[in-house]
């Protein structure tokens, strides 16, 4: 498939289109259906995609494993690192309201960094699943 | 004081965020230390919030600051304060354990998911312990069965993957069934937070979907706490996972399963419901007699020392069942103590086996002749918590085994009475099977230079046969809790 | 939440019974073939039956997100699409290990069949444990 | 000085304390048997400073732990035990000295795990002596039962281990079928297990219960080997000699009829079970018992094996003489609790000794034997006189008392019983005395020269037949023990 000249191009086409309709769902995820979860997954299906149209040593270049597996374990420890600083500002575990002076803002503000970390891992798990599928092909046949 | 305040939360945050950091670290001396500090910051924050609720009664921690029946409340009441001591102090001293056992089981490239994972399912268990909110069990019991699949995986043995790959299917559908459950429940009542749905019942007792979610509840725990006839992922799952995960397993996994029964069972439903309108007392006690005998019986018939203990595990569930199922102070107070002493005394079972594996090569009756002779410390030790099993005085079994049979005398049950003792006859038959190859046996020509477990095996597992000793002579802490917690239940919730 | 059950009479009931047939088509396919990854489609299915028995009743026919506006009265429950979103990564994380999981039952043993890989362990039984 | 409650704790942690010396000793074998003697002479001096401070009505107690609320691991030496305690303290110092010989003797193997064994039997002996209640007795009981076990399995082999089972089953089993549901039924009928002087249960069951909660009590003391539980001892003579002479006279049988007449005395109390009648079936069951014993014992050649049937029977006396629950009969099985151990000592300390010198196990062997053992036989026949109830043995004075206190309460049952088994137990000892002394040695394959058995043997089994004559004529001490425990 690396060789074919149109999926080639339309992939360079698409790819950051898919990125950005990830990030326009994760964004978008304060005021309607959206989410870290839905952007998690379609930012893993824009690599994916990518590997799929020029290889999986490609994909690695772009995304390496070690990077994968910290996206994993980062996106929990911003999703923790949020509610310990609820903790750390005088309210409960993930309060957000304490996280601004003004609580609305607080409420942003912590559901926007909640989302980051939800996405980051999940986009991180999904991939490592991927790659962990992909790869055995390569030892065994 | 406001640190005191977030104990609760921090139970839970504390092992959650090792996970992370561990995998982030990868070295896996890093991530040893950095789980084991978790874990035994997860023990002194236990023991603080047992000691709070000890003083001033139960706590509630609204997560996010949503007040109760809105949003996830954290609730550590008698009960589940006991737990968490249990299964922190249980996480404490595998940990250690496992930083030696797992050189020789593991491969070195794993180290750190090995710790990662440990750390998830310790928040899991912890998790399912300290939360009010019945989908927040649920969310907890899937995060520590899957990493407990992981972990069994890890075992070098390839049946270890047929065992993770069996116990993942019984234990999803035991989930499920789980949820559905809990779904019933909240299209009943309206309600997730589990003492506002236990107040709600009231108004919707006996109807049909209550009862039905009774059921599917008590089905989906059952699997998961390997009640017979549901039991038959559990003794693969002990034998072929490393030896630090089975004795992690074997003392927690289960118990907290048990633990989530009573909570629905009491708190929920309310002890009338339980046993009123279905016949769950003699459906829990039959099944109950029934695994104590036939997992007794299968586990005289095993040819591998670890097999052979995860069969009596199930027969030892069966006792926790029985005494749930006289829905009585006495009773309560036997199953709640009953977890903790065999959880403590399988553990350390575990934990030695995982010794004799190392240096024997396999724990099957034929590899381990003469062990008494050339392990004298391990095999010493695996053979007080064997009488433990059986129950005799001086050891935490005996403690038990009294509560189970005093509760059964109120009732004036004399058969239950001498079906309890005679089952626990059969414990002496397997535990002598062990005795008899260990001690009677010459060792085998490859195995009379093998020498004792190392000190990293051995010291944690020392904690715990002491423990078991100790719970069988000071039952201040054990059945001190115990008795307060099946109080509180027999209370409700309210 | 007993009105809205009620409130949506028959369709109520489809719903369940879809319910019911989903889980119990899933719960087949999990016990009756021997592949390994047959079972775990089974299973597949058995967990979906439970996101619908969540979201069905969650779910208000003419009702919006409930996102606050003057402009709607009424609203579809959101909690169960919250539950069903946790229940679904469950279900995928469940199923990804256990596809990982056969991948690598299929290196060790050759093959994915449950019957095959026992009768496998019951012919090694004797000799010394595999190393994978 | 220190109190008698301190003496009391330093009595039950000395033996202990012992077995963990020994133990470290164990690569040095003089050494370590130096430690066996003293700590038995030590416990020995400890044990009987208490008499005079029970003698005087004062009973020490002590409450060592709380195992669950309102359940104390207590002890309380009372008249009863303090006769049990010396006992079995006086014996340990004989049996040890003999056990040296023996031991060295035959070359046994795993000599340190041996005496290690031996003294915590001790230890677990006298906490079932001096138990203040019956869960402290049921604790030790089963700890005496699982220390014993290696000793009984001592040798290692097919048939050890087979005995091994037997012990342990029988043993274990009733004790847990039994007497573990009627000790939590005490509990849960009485809100208490304490040993009080007239029971626990007075007006808290009807006849019936009563009757069956003794059944479940005497049954489940496996060690008191009532029939049909008595398999284990004749399984148990697998064990090297010390080993039974332990089981038969020091520890462990008397540590079950002990227990009998402790729960008779205390837990159910004479009186309620005088006016409940609950003791009928005791009385016809420990009747059988004594007669079918006698009657295996008749025919039994191999020695021990005649001598463990003996031991069943003698037993079965005291269970008798104090399900009669008349005062006379009941100071009679307290005595027969002295008198049976240092009797049935004797002669298991002479058939070692037989074993050690001659190597011979049967009876029909034994022909001359008398000519050139005459200290082991003389020893073995005046042993043999106890048993019978013969004077000037002590046996005759426990007798005397059971027949006494049957005749009181008009029970000619009794009396027939305890007549007939006497001749029955001439039957089966004057047949070999006979043989000893009077029958010329036959001079086949079997015949070796030898002479008597080691020293150390020879005056074990003289100083215990001594005490066999000698508690004849000065009985004070068991007798005053034995009234005290009737009148408080």
């Amino acid at each position: 498939m690396k060789n074919d000249l149109t999926l080639r191009v339309l992939a360079k086409l698409l790819i950051p289109f898919i990125l950005l309709f990830a990030l326009y769902v994760q964004f978008h995820g304060d005021f309607g259906p959206g989410g870290g979860f839905q952007a998690g997954v379609i930012l893993a299906a824009a690599v994916i995609f990518y590997a799929l149209i020029f290889g999986l040593a490609d994909a690695r270049k772009v995304v390496p494993e070690p990077l994968v597996e910290s996206m994993m374990a980062l996106g929990v420890l911003i999703y923790a690192g949020v509610g310990v600083a609820g903790l750390l500002l005088g309210g409960n575990f993930l309060d957000y309201f304490v996280l601004d002076p003004n609580s609305v803002h607080g409420q942003h503000r912590g559901i926007f960094w909640v989302e980051v970390g939800v996405a980051t891992t999940v986009s991180g798990v999904m991939l490592k699943i991927f790659y962990m599928f992909v790869s055995r092909g390569e030892v065994d046949e | 004081m406001s640190f005191l305040q977030h104990l609760p939360a921090l139970q839970v945050v504390v092992p959650l965020m090792a996970a992370p950091l561990a995998l982030l670290l990868r070295r896996s001396n890093y991530a040893f230390l950095v789980v084991l500090t978790a874990t035994w910051a997860a023990l002194a924050i236990s023991t603080g919030l047992w000691v709070q609720v000890a003083d001033s009664g139960p706590l509630s921690y609204a997560i996010g600051n949503w007040p109760a029946p809105w949003g996830i409340e954290y609730r550590v009441d008698p009960l589940n304060a006991f737990m968490l001591v249990f299964v922190s102090g249980v996480a404490a001293v595998v940990l250690p354990y496992s930083y030696s056992s797992i050189q020789a089981e593991v491969a070195p490239q794993q180290h750190y998911l090995f710790y990662t994972m440990f750390a998830l399912c310790l928040t899991g268990l912890l998790g399912i312990c300290i939360t009010g909110d019945a989908f927040n069990i649920f969310v907890f019991l899937e995060i520590s069965a899957l990493s407990t699949y992981v972990l069994i995986a890890m075992g070098r043995d390839r049946r270890a993957l047929m065992a993770s790959y069996q116990y993942l299917i019984m234990g999803t559908i035991g989930a499920t069934f789980i949820v559905v459950g809990i779904g019933l429940l909240y299209l009943m009542t309206g309600t997730l937070n589990l003492a506002d749905m236990g107040k709600r019942m009231a108004e919707v007792q006996g109807s049909r979907p209550v009862l039905a979610a009774l059921a599917f509840l008590t089905v989906g725990i059952s699997l998961k706490l390997a009640l017979f006839p549901l039991h038959q992922w559990l003794p693969n799952a002990y034998a072929f996972a490393p030896s630090a995960v089975s004795a992690f397993l074997a003392a927690t996994a289960t118990k907290v399963a048990v633990y989530v029964l009573l909570r629905f069972y009491f708190s929920v439903f309310g002890q009338s419901q339980v046993f009123g309108r279905l016949p769950m007392e003699e459906m829990m006690l039959i099944l109950a007699l029934a695994g104590m005998f036939a997992a007794s019986v299968m586990a005289i018939y095993q040819t591998n020392l670890k097999r052979l203990f995860a069969y009596s595990s199930v027969g030892q569930i069966g006792y926790i069942i029985l005494g749930l199922s006289f829905g009585s102070v006495n009773g309560l107070t036997s199953t709640v103590v009953h977890l903790v002493n065999h959880g403590v005394t399988k553990g350390a079972i575990f934990m030695l086996l995982g010794g004799v594996a190392l240096r024997m090569g396999g724990t099957t009756l034929a590899r381990v002749q003469g062990m008494g002779k050339v392990m004298p410390w391990t095999s010493f030790g695996i053979l007080i918590c064997g009488l433990s099993l059986i129950g005799l005085p001086g050891t935490a079994g005996f403690i038990s085994k009294w509560y189970l049979l005093l509760a059964a005398l109120e009732r004036d049950q004399w058969w239950l009475v001498f079906l309890i003792v005679l089952s626990s006859l059969l414990a002496v038959l397997y535990v002598w099977r062990f005795v008899e190859v260990a001690y009677f046996k010459e060792p085998r020509q490859d195995i009379v230079a093998v020498s004792e477990a190392p000190l990293g095996l051995l010291l944690p597992s020392a904690v715990l046969v002491v423990a078991t000793v100790y719970f069988g002579l000071d039952t201040s802490l054990t059945v001190g809790s115990a008795a307060r917690a099946a109080e509180f239940l027999m209370g409700g919730l309210r | 939440m007993n009105g809205m059950v009620n409130s949506m009479g028959v369709g109520g009931h489809f719903t369940y019974v879809i319910t019911v047939f989903l889980m119990v088509a899933g719960l087949f396919i999990v016990i009756a073939p021997g592949n390994l990854i047959k079972k775990l489609i089974g299973l597949g299915i058995f967990q979906t039956s439970v996101y619908l028995l969540y979201i069905a009743p969650g779910k208000l026919v003419g009702g919006t997100a409930p996102i606050l506006s003057d402009a709607y009265t009424v609203y579809s429950n959101p909690l169960p699409h919250v539950l069903i979103l946790t229940a679904i990564v469950v279900g995928v994380a469940t199923l990804a290990l256990g596809l990982a999981l056969v991948v690598r039952i299929r290196e060790a043993y050759g093959c994915i069949e449950e019957d095959d890989i026992l009768a496998l362990d019951a012919a090694a039984q004797d000799s010394t444990p595999t190393k994978q | 000085m220190l109190s008698p409650e301190h003496i009391v704790l330093l009595t039950l942690v000395l033996p202990a304390i012992g077995a963990v010396a020994i133990a470290l000793a164990g690569r040095w074998p003089n050494l370590r048997e130096a430690i066996t003697l003293l700590t038995a002479v030590a416990l020995l001096v400890w044990v009987s400073q208490l008499l005079p401070v029970v003698q005087s009505g004062d009973l020490p107690t002590v409450t060592w732990l709380t195992l669950m609320p309102g359940l104390d691991i207590s002890f309380k030496v009372e008249p009863l035990g303090m006769l049990f305690a010396l006992i079995a303290s006086g014996l340990w110092i004989v049996n040890s000295i003999y056990s040296i010989g023996y031991m060295r003797g035959n070359q046994e193997q795993r000599q340190t795990r041996f005496f290690v064994c031996f003294a915590l039997a001790i230890s677990a002996t006298l906490g079932i002596a001096f138990s203040g209640n019956l869960l402290t007795l049921f604790v030790f009981y089963e700890v005496l039962t699982l220390v014993t076990y290696p000793l009984v399995t001592h040798h290692g082999t097919t048939k050890a281990r087979d005995g091994g089972r037997v012990y342990l089953g029988i043993l274990m089993g009733t004790s847990t079928v039994f007497l573990l549901p009627a000790l939590i039924y005490i509990w849960h009928v009485a809100g208490t297990t304490d040993f009080v002087a007239g029971g626990i249960l007075a007006d808290k069951l009807g006849p019936g219960a009563l009757a069956g909660l003794l059944a479940l009590c005497m049954f489940g003391i496996g060690k008191a080997a009532l029939m049909p539980f008595h398999r284990w001892l004749p399984a148990a003579m697998v064990a090297p000699t010390p080993v039974s002479a332990l089981l038969h006279a020091v520890a462990v049988v008397k540590a079950g009829v002990f227990s009998v007449v402790k729960v008779i005395f205390y837990i159910f109390g004479v009186d309620t079970l005088l006016s409940a009648g609950a003791t009928h079936w005791l009385i016809a069951v420990a009747g059988f018992t004594i007669i079918a014993a006698s009657v295996v014992a008749l025919g039994a050649d191999n020695l021990k094996r005649r001598l463990a049937y003996s031991t069943i029977s003698q037993l079965s006396y005291i269970t008798l003489a104090t399900a009669v629950l008349a005062p006379l009969s009941i100071v009679g099985a307290v005595i027969h609790i002295a008198a049976h151990a240092v009797g049935k000592i004797t002669l298991f300390f002479a058939a070692g000794a037989i074993y050690t010198a001659a190597h011979k196990t049967e009876v029909s062997q034994l022909d001359g034997i008398g000519r050139r053992m005459p200290w082991t036989m003389g020893a073995f026949s005046i042993a043999a006189l106890s048993m019978i109830g013969l004077p000037p043995a002590v046996g005759f004075i426990s007798k005397w008392y059971m027949i006494s206190g049957a005749m009181a309460v008009q029970n000619w049952w009794v009396v027939g019983i305890i007549v007939v088994s006497t001749l029955l137990n001439a039957g089966y000892f004057l047949p070999i005395i006979y043989r000893a002394f009077f029958v010329p040695a036959a001079h086949d394959a079997h015949d070796h020269p030898h002479g008597e058995a080691p020293l150390p043997m020879v005056v074990a089994l003289t100083t215990t037949a001594a005490a066999t004559v000698l508690l004849f004529f000065w009985p004070d001490v068991p007798l005053a023990l034995a009234r005290q425990m009737l009148t408080p």
